[in-house]
């Protein structure tokens, strides 16, 4: 877990420069690493055992995590890692040592499917990487107006989305609900 | 200090970083191998017996002699253990506690320096997204045993801790609501304060603000101020570390110690340091939460220091506060007997989290009425 | 409230009605829908009565706004054109409901769709509003599907159900488009067939429309008339229907299509009409000549006079592909005399199966003996197939003949050989084999119409032909004048 | 000079690397969790975006994406539990008692 | 902020927590009367919408939450809907495993996601809406979890929905990076080009395929069948009726109110994807022999009708997908209703198992007679009038674009084909020999009460549209069509 630190009080502007290198190598840094481990959540080197999945899906989440400080989203950095690393992927892992699935018998893929699938995927990327080079050419980002700290994302939250932010209370009391009604062994 | 001046900031910047990381880790990790003695000493202590006291005097060697036996036994792995799994397990144990100092302020300022590895804004969130990885540790060294009793263990831990961190945070909500209160923030805000260096550009999460809101005085403590909340936090610290009432994962009893049941060696000693490095964190996060971190409401100790001495006072007090609390982890541990599972589940979640959602409540109200 | 809408309503309400009489009073069950058709023939015998030739316009008009929006409005009227085809219908209804006491179960049921099919085909013949016009017509198809395919008979009722309503639907779904496309087209923004007229005939539409627009109501309601090729459903769907629904389809149903065709297609799309007319009349060649001769080779002796049937609506688009007076007015003629010559036909086909349980010709013979009453009815039915004179058939034949042959003589040669030679070929086969010869030991116990309620609905329909075949300007006298307000649009450079 | 492009790539790798997962894996949980990387590339161009934008609309979204996912992820592995327990296996290719 | 406006909204959730509350204190044999509870509220709400008005727009919580003609006519289709899906679960309460209760709930509780759909003006809303509604069925899908069928179909569902949905998040990203706000009316300098910004429209593409999938448009059907097969009965029915009218009304706010540039622009896939899912699911239909399956694949074909509207491009006919989609809701619930009631010992949907029905219930079978003729899009009943406004608006573009001739001529061939299916259903009941059940099918009163309704819907939309269709109109005044 990096956290950029806050530029000092007393930080002279000659540093920016230094600054900007290390954001730099950070981004790369973080942005290759996420994607590593995303492919090896996808194609995970020991196939039959989806655990190693949740872990570098996890480890993805994470550097995603630095990906976000990096953009100043601080607070949506520390909720990625409590709630999307910490909890939802636990209950993953909950899961596949509940299910104890890693003796399910693959079939083997066959070649076409495989093809087809990549092919698709790229045709998505393709898509989206037109769609990127028709906008303009890597726009720099201006100086934040509001740094994403909690206090103005909250006020954001609770002023101008407060009521997407109810209809998520409604939709969480469904979840909790549902898993009740779907894991309970024998209601009676 | 004069020889550093030539350098550029960043460069001070990541010396001065380094200079408090090692040194923090040599404290944690020497305060770590006491605890133990203390806990085994203070537990002989309780019931009546002598303790360790063959190795050095008074035992003070012991924890070296543990050591070396760790390290020197033989590093057996089982057969039928998910290898890379069995690997890693000890080692996400132990990181995140370490990670968790870094946001502690453990001191006021040396000099130029706080006293604090990482001075975030987003402050205790940080604590909780590393809290919320420990769990990982021991979820993974349950499944990479690859046996019943630790994979149950393993599940029972992994379940604990997410719950109960749910209880720790909405427990110190109100900590931060009366931290942030408009009326404090002013206070901050003032130049002309002495706080103000230490304090400027930054969030009311930031750990920082919470001491200096207590440092208006011996009842300004969260301990005081929110005493439901520091019961809820105190008693989730207990769970989140795995330590007795709430040691269901490693119940020897019942599950033949659980997750750490096949390691042995040096990685069963990190298991056990890890625990033992959590609990001491979690002291400091309760010390600076609701114990009035690094200062003392008497002798002009509730600022931050303007000379190195009191510099050095207010790291002295600190530890000193968080050896009171671990004293109090241990003297729990040979109090307490052990809950059932369910009762731990219901506890926490039809209980604590009530209870902590009730008491935002209150704050609101009240703060609201002000 | 105009005459048309009891006619019309009398059958709904008496439908709707029927919903509440308990299916244990089948007296009563069998009572509404007769009082309630009985009704409507006098009712429609009257409005035959009232209608005066002479005037311009429609008559009996009634007129209700429906859905403001779209201009769609209740707006029923007759002119010489339907007012005997509303005639026939009622006749026809009102028979259909005397023969229907062959159904034994669900009769509940059947009765409430006949009444639906009633109200449908009637309000069909007097709506001015194109929407309601296709609305009624739906509305009377739909009870047929159900009707053959819970009561029908045979093996193959299946097969002919899914047929004849896949190629219905397909047709109505056709002439849909083509009503709306006209009602889009028009620009005049209302579904109301007389201001739809009156706006058409100041600003016509564009001859790309027409051209595009009129082979839609053509093809569609060409399917609707078992115009050839697409005529494949009617004989499989009327062997296998029960007997009312057949008379009520194949009598009056049918000539929906022609009546659209007439009413619509022709007055309001006349470039349409001339381009596309030509096609019809070679097509209508297929219907005389070939199922002229298929229903020579038919084994069945529904399937005969379903081909037959389909032979004779190929006169009736010859008459309106020759798009003269004469022959626009022998269509009209020949559209009501099919009306009671299928539903006599039908009807007495049906008497037959519900006595012996087979329609096999090679089965059949010197029935005549047994059945004195159906026997002689169906010989007068057969002849009048044929074209002979002193039934109306023969009055519609000769009138398309004549009116054809100025512009498509071939064609007239050819339907002309048809209709007198092929079509008494095979009528008087099925005369020789089925009424005359040994009688099989098995239909010993055949017994006939006695009883006046049986035999009046063959008496009906047999009268309507030979009231009109007897005194055709009853029938002409009305015809010929909405014929020439059609022609008057339609070709208005023709005499 | 890192830009908003930069962060727009990454996502766009990650949304395709999640949809080759949906596609290609045969185990339920593997797909579910491909499924959260997709989500995941969203927030990251919701993030970028947002920055880009000078505003905290993105980031509000980001946050409901994440409750969201969370929820909809404990559904779907009770509902993949429960189905566990009744056909005991979790993968793709049998769920096949419905077909044609 | 006049957040009262959401108030419709906030009485079905309280209604929802009110029934789980009650749920606690109900005796097990007396779980039945929560449903009635559950009715008379929901009866009681979709009363109190009348009193609401929504001729000119309100908005509240800035411009997230609108309230206008759209919003309130979506607000009553989906109240109503719900109350028929409610009557209907009561008689079904009997055939889960247990939680009956926590059903009623889930369904109010999708009820309020659909609510808040209608009246989204803000990707944001529409996002959580969407996801309200979508989680519920996860639930209300695999409520049976007895049942394997029931399971694979929540499974199915909830795959392929939370695909729908990362696209949508993605998709929902970039349209918030084109036009920089979440607001479906972005103001800004660059709001006008919009239409010409690549992001944007791969963002509006992307929010479309979420959308599509909760249509069951082609090539985001594939769901749509199994998982109408394998649900239980009441949640097929609201997955049929009020998922699907979400996902339109939310995908005529975003066509025509968010992004009417770009979705003419997009005529010609329009087209295509309304010619290919009535294909689809009316050829997809024929083989059937299962009902619900059969339902399945025809709420395809439906889509596919309901997206000539969209294909049009004209108020006419969004109009007309508003009406089709009342008529829609009327038929479905009676067929729904009436297979709930049938397959009460399996709920396999067999079509053999209508065999006899006709004995059984009288009155049943004609209800699933007359919901089946109203699907085929035949008169008297709401559908033929529905079909006639859609096929009437697609004529209406095509004087001036003749491809919308094609797609004309693709819907008379799939209502052609569409009718072999309906009438192989009536078949089914009428005049098929082998019986499985014979015994005679008691109707609770008050489904009794909601048939008679359904039936009276059918009738009033297909006999007497003018008052309706003139609210349709009105409503689709909102949307800014021409």
């Amino acid at each position: 877990m990096a956290a950029r630190r806050a530029p000092p009080a007393n930080c002279p502007a000659a540093q920016s420069l230094n600054l900007e290198l290390m954001q730099e190598f950070l981004f790369y840094f973080f942005a290759i690493l996420t994607l590593v481990f995303g492919l090896l959540v996808v194609a995970s080197p020991s196939r039959r055992n989806p655990a190693a999945s949740v872990f570098f899906l996890v480890l993805t989440l994470v550097c995603l995590a630095g990906l976000f400080v990096l953009l100043h989203a601080f607070f949506l950095a520390a909720v990625q890692i409590i709630v999307y690393a910490g909890a939802v992927m636990v209950l993953f892992l909950f899961v596949i040592m509940f299910l104890n699935v890693q003796q399910e018998s693959h079939r083997p893929r066959t070649g076409t499917r495989m093809a087809l699938s990549v092919l698709i995927a790229g045709a998505i990327v393709a898509l989206l990487s037109r769609a990127l080079g028709a906008a303009s050419a890597s726009p720099a980002f201006p100086q934040p107006a509001v740094e994403g700290g909690t206090g103005p994302l909250g006020t954001v939250l609770f002023t101008e989305y407060v009521l997407p932010f109810e209809v998520i209370s409604v939709l969480i009391l469904v979840a909790i609900i549902g898993v009740v009604c779907l894991g309970k062994k024998e209601l009676k | 200090m004069t020889t550093l001046n030539p350098m550029t900031p960043d460069v001070q910047f990541a010396l001065y970083s380094a200079l408090k990381i090692v040194i923090a880790m040599a404290v944690l990790l020497s305060m770590v191998a006491y605890t133990v003695l203390a806990e085994r000493r203070i537990a002989a202590w309780i019931q009546d017996r002598v303790g360790p006291n063959r190795v050095g005097p008074w035992g003070l060697l012991q924890p070296l002699a543990d050591a070396v036996k760790a390290l020197l036994k033989e590093n057996l792995v089982p057969a039928h253990v998910r290898k890379v799994s069995y690997w890693l397990a000890p080692m996400l144990v132990m990181i995140p506690s370490l990670l968790a100092l870094t946001i502690i302020p453990f001191g006021s300022t040396l000099g130029l320096q706080k006293m604090v590895i990482a001075d975030l804004n987003v402050g205790v969130l940080f604590t909780f997204g590393v809290a919320a990885m420990t769990v990982y540790g021991l979820v993974l060294a349950g499944y990479a045993a690859n046996s019943k009793y630790p994979f149950l263990g393993g599940l029972r831990s992994g379940a604990q801790m997410i719950s109960y961190e749910v209880a720790m945070a909405l427990s110190i909500v109100p900590v931060f609501m009366l931290v942030g209160n408009p009326e404090f923030s002013g206070w901050i805000a003032d130049r002309a304060n002495a706080w103000h260096p230490l304090l400027a550009n930054t969030s009311p999460l930031n750990l920082n603000r919470v001491v200096a809101y207590q440092a208006g005085g011996f009842f300004h403590w969260m301990l005081f101020q929110q005493p439901l909340a520091f019961i809820l936090f105190l008693v989730a610290a207990f769970a989140e570390t795995n330590r007795l009432p709430f040691d269901l994962p490693e119940a020897e009893q019942e599950l033949a110690g659980g997750y750490n049941t096949e390691y042995s060696s040096i990685k069963f000693a990190l298991f056990f340091m890890g625990e033992y490095a959590n609990m001491i964190v979690a002291s400091g996060l309760i010390v600076t939460l609701f114990l009035g971190g690094w200062t003392l409401p008497w002798f002009g100790l509730n600022h931050p220091a303007a000379t190195f001495a009191v510099g050095l006072v207010h790291i002295a007090v600190f530890l000193i506060k968080v050896v009171a609390v671990v004293v109090l982890f241990i003297w729990v541990r040979w109090m307490w007997p052990r809950f059932r599972y369910d009762q731990l589940m219901d506890l926490a979640w039809q209980r604590f989290v009530p209870l902590a959602l009730v008491n935002i409540m209150i704050t609101a109200v009240v703060l609201w009425a002000q | 409230m105009s005459t048309l809408t009891y006619i019309i309503g009398w059958p709904l309400a008496a439908a709707v009605a029927l919903l509440w009489v308990p299916r244990q009073m089948r007296v009563l069950v069998r009572l509404v829908p007769l009082l309630a058709t009985f009704i409507t023939m006098v009712l429609a015998i009257k409005l035959f009565w009232q209608f005066e030739p002479g005037a311009a316009g429609y008559q009996f008009v009634q007129k209700i706004g429906w859905v403001t929006s779209l201009d769609i409005s209740y707006h029923v009227g007759v002119d010489g054109l339907s007012v005997g085809l509303v005639l026939m219908g009622a006749v026809v209804a009102f028979a259909a409901a005397c023969v229907a006491w062959e159904i034994k179960e669900r009769e509940k049921e059947f009765y409430f769709l006949l009444l639906l099919m009633t109200g449908g085909i009637l309000g069909a013949f007097a709506s001015l509003d194109m929407f309601f016009f296709y609305f009624f017509h739906e509305l009377a198809l739909v009870p047929t599907f159900i009707m053959i395919g819970v009561w029908g008979r045979g093996e193959r009722k299946n097969y002919a159900t899914f047929q004849i309503t896949l190629y219905l639907t397909l047709g109505s779904l056709l002439v849909l488009i083509g009503l709306i496309a006209l009602y889009l087209r028009s620009g005049a923004n209302t579904f109301d067939l007389v201001r739809l007229t009156a706006y058409l005939g100041k600003h016509p539409l564009s001859p790309d429309a027409q051209l595009a627009v009129f082979p839609l109501l053509l093809f569609g309601f060409g399917i609707l008339v078992s115009l050839w090729p697409f005529h494949t459903w009617a004989p499989l769907g009327y062997r296998a229907a029960p007997t009312s629904t057949a008379m009520l389809h194949a009598g009056v149903l049918k000539k929906f299509g022609l009546y659209g065709l007439l009413r619509i297609a022709l007055p309001l799309m006349p470039v349409g009409a001339r381009h596309w007319l030509g096609v019809v009349a070679f097509l209508c060649v297929g219907n005389i000549l070939y199922c002229g001769l298929v229903a020579m080779r038919q084994k069945d002796l529904n399937l005969l006079v379903g081909n037959s049937s389909v032979a004779h609506m190929g006169f009736a688009f010859l008459g309106i592909a020759s798009l003269g007076l004469i022959g626009i007015t022998g269509a009209g003629v020949v559209m009501v005399a099919h009306g009671f010559l299928a539903a006599l036909t039908f009807g007495l086909t049906g008497y037959l199966y519900q006595q012996t349980g087979t329609l096999e010709i090679s089965e059949l013979g010197g029935l005549l003996r047994r059945l004195p009453f159906i026997g002689s009815a169906l010989v007068m039915a057969m002849l009048a197939g044929c074209g002979l004179p002193g039934f109306a058939n023969f009055v519609g034949e000769v009138l398309v003949v004549f009116g054809s042959w100025k512009s498509v003589p071939i064609i007239a040669v050819l339907a002309l050989w048809g209709a007198l030679v092929i079509a008494a070929v095979y009528m008087l086969r099925a005369l020789r084999n089925v009424l005359h010869g040994p009688l099989p030991e098995k239909w010993a116990a055949l017994s006939d119409a006695t009883n006046p309620w049986r035999k009046l609905p063959f008496v009906l329909l047999l009268s309507g032909l030979i009231i009109f075949g007897c005194f055709p300007r009853l029938l002409t006298g009305k015809i010929t004048p909405a014929a020439a307000a059609i022609l008057q649009t339609a070709a208005p450079q023709q005499p | 000079m890192i830009g908003l492009v930069h962060y727009l790539v990454v996502s766009a790798l990650l949304f395709g690397l999640g949809v080759l997962g949906v596609l290609l894996q045969r185990n339920l949980l593997v797909t579910y969790m491909s499924l959260e990387l997709m989500l995941n590339a969203a927030n990251l161009a919701l993030v970028a975006f947002s920055r880009f934008n000078r505003g905290l609309d993105g980031q509000v979204m980001v946050f409901f994406v994440i409750t969201v996912a969370a929820a909809e992820v404990a559904v779907g592995l009770a509902l993949i539990v429960a189905l566990f327990r009744r056909k005991q296996t979790v993968g793709v290719d049998d769920l096949t008692d419905m077909k044609l | 902020m006049n957040a009262l406006l959401t108030l419709p909204e906030i009485a079905v959730v309280a209604l929802g927590l009110g029934l789980l509350l009650l749920d606690l204190w109900t005796p097990p044999d007396q779980k039945r009367q929560l449903g009635y509870i559950a009715v008379a509220g929901l009866g009681l709400i979709l009363a109190a919408t009348f009193t609401l008005h929504g001729s000119n727009p309100q908005y509240a919580f800035g411009q997230i939450y609108v309230m206008d003609g759209l919003a309130l006519f979506f607000k009553r289709f989906f109240l109503l809907g719900a109350l028929f899906v409610l009557v209907m679960s009561t008689d079904f309460a009997d055939r889960f495993p247990a939680g009956i209760g926590e059903y009623y709930a889930l369904i109010l509780f999708a009820l309020a996601g659909m609510m808040w759909a209608a009246s989204a003006n803000d990707y944001s809303l529409l996002f959580v809406a969407i996801e309200l509604i979508t989680i519920s069925f996860y639930v209300l899908n695999s409520f049976r979890r007895n049942q394997a069928d029931s399971l694979e179909a929540g499974a199915k569902y909830l795959i392929l929905g939370a695909l729908a949905s990362a696209f949508l998040v993605y998709g929902i990203a970039f349209v918030y990076g084109g036009s920089g706000t979440l607001s479906f009316h972005p103001t800004g300098p660059n709001s006008t080009d919009l239409s010409l910004s690549p992001i944007f429209q791969l963002g509006l593409a992307m929010v479309l395929v979420g959308l599509g999938f909760k249509i069951a448009a082609f090539p985001f059907q594939i769901w749509a069948p199994d998982v109408y097969q394998g649900s239980p009965t009441p949640t097929t029915a609201f997955l049929a009726i009020g998922s699907k009218a979400a996902g339109f009304v939310l995908l005529l706010r975003v066509l025509f109110s968010a992004a009417p540039d770009v979705a003419t622009h997009w005529r010609p896939w329009w087209m295509a994807v309304c010619a290919i899912t009535i294909l689809y699911g009316n050829l997809g239909a024929v083989p059937q022999r299962n009902v619900k399956r059969l339902l399945g694949y025809s709420s395809i074909a439906h889509a596919g009708y309901m997206l000539l509207g969209v294909a049009a491009m004209s108020a006419a006919g969004a109009a007309a997908i508003l009406y089709y989609l009342g008529g829609y809701l009327f038929t479905l619930a009676a067929a729904f209703t009436v297979i709930c009631l049938a397959f009460r010992k399996s709920d396999t949907g067999d079509l053999a198992g209508l065999a006899g029905l006709h004995h059984r219930s009288p009155f049943l079978a004609a209800t699933l007679t007359l919901a089946m003729v109203s699907l085929a899009g035949i008169p008297p009943l709401a559908g033929f009038f529905g079909k006639f406004l859609l096929l009437k608006a697609v004529v209406q573009r095509g004087i001036t674009n003749p491809a919308y001739y094609w797609l004309v001529a693709v819907a008379l061939f799939g209502i052609v084909v569409s009718l072999y299916f309906y009438l192989n259903v009536v078949r089914a009941i009428y005049w098929s020999k082998t019986r499985t059940e014979t015994a005679p099918i008691e109707i609770p009163r008050l489904t009794r009460f909601s048939l008679y309704g359904c039936i009276a819907g059918m009738l009033y939309l297909g006999l007497l549209p003018n008052t309706f269709l003139n609210w349709a109109q009105e409503a689709v005044k909102a949307l800014h069509l021409n």
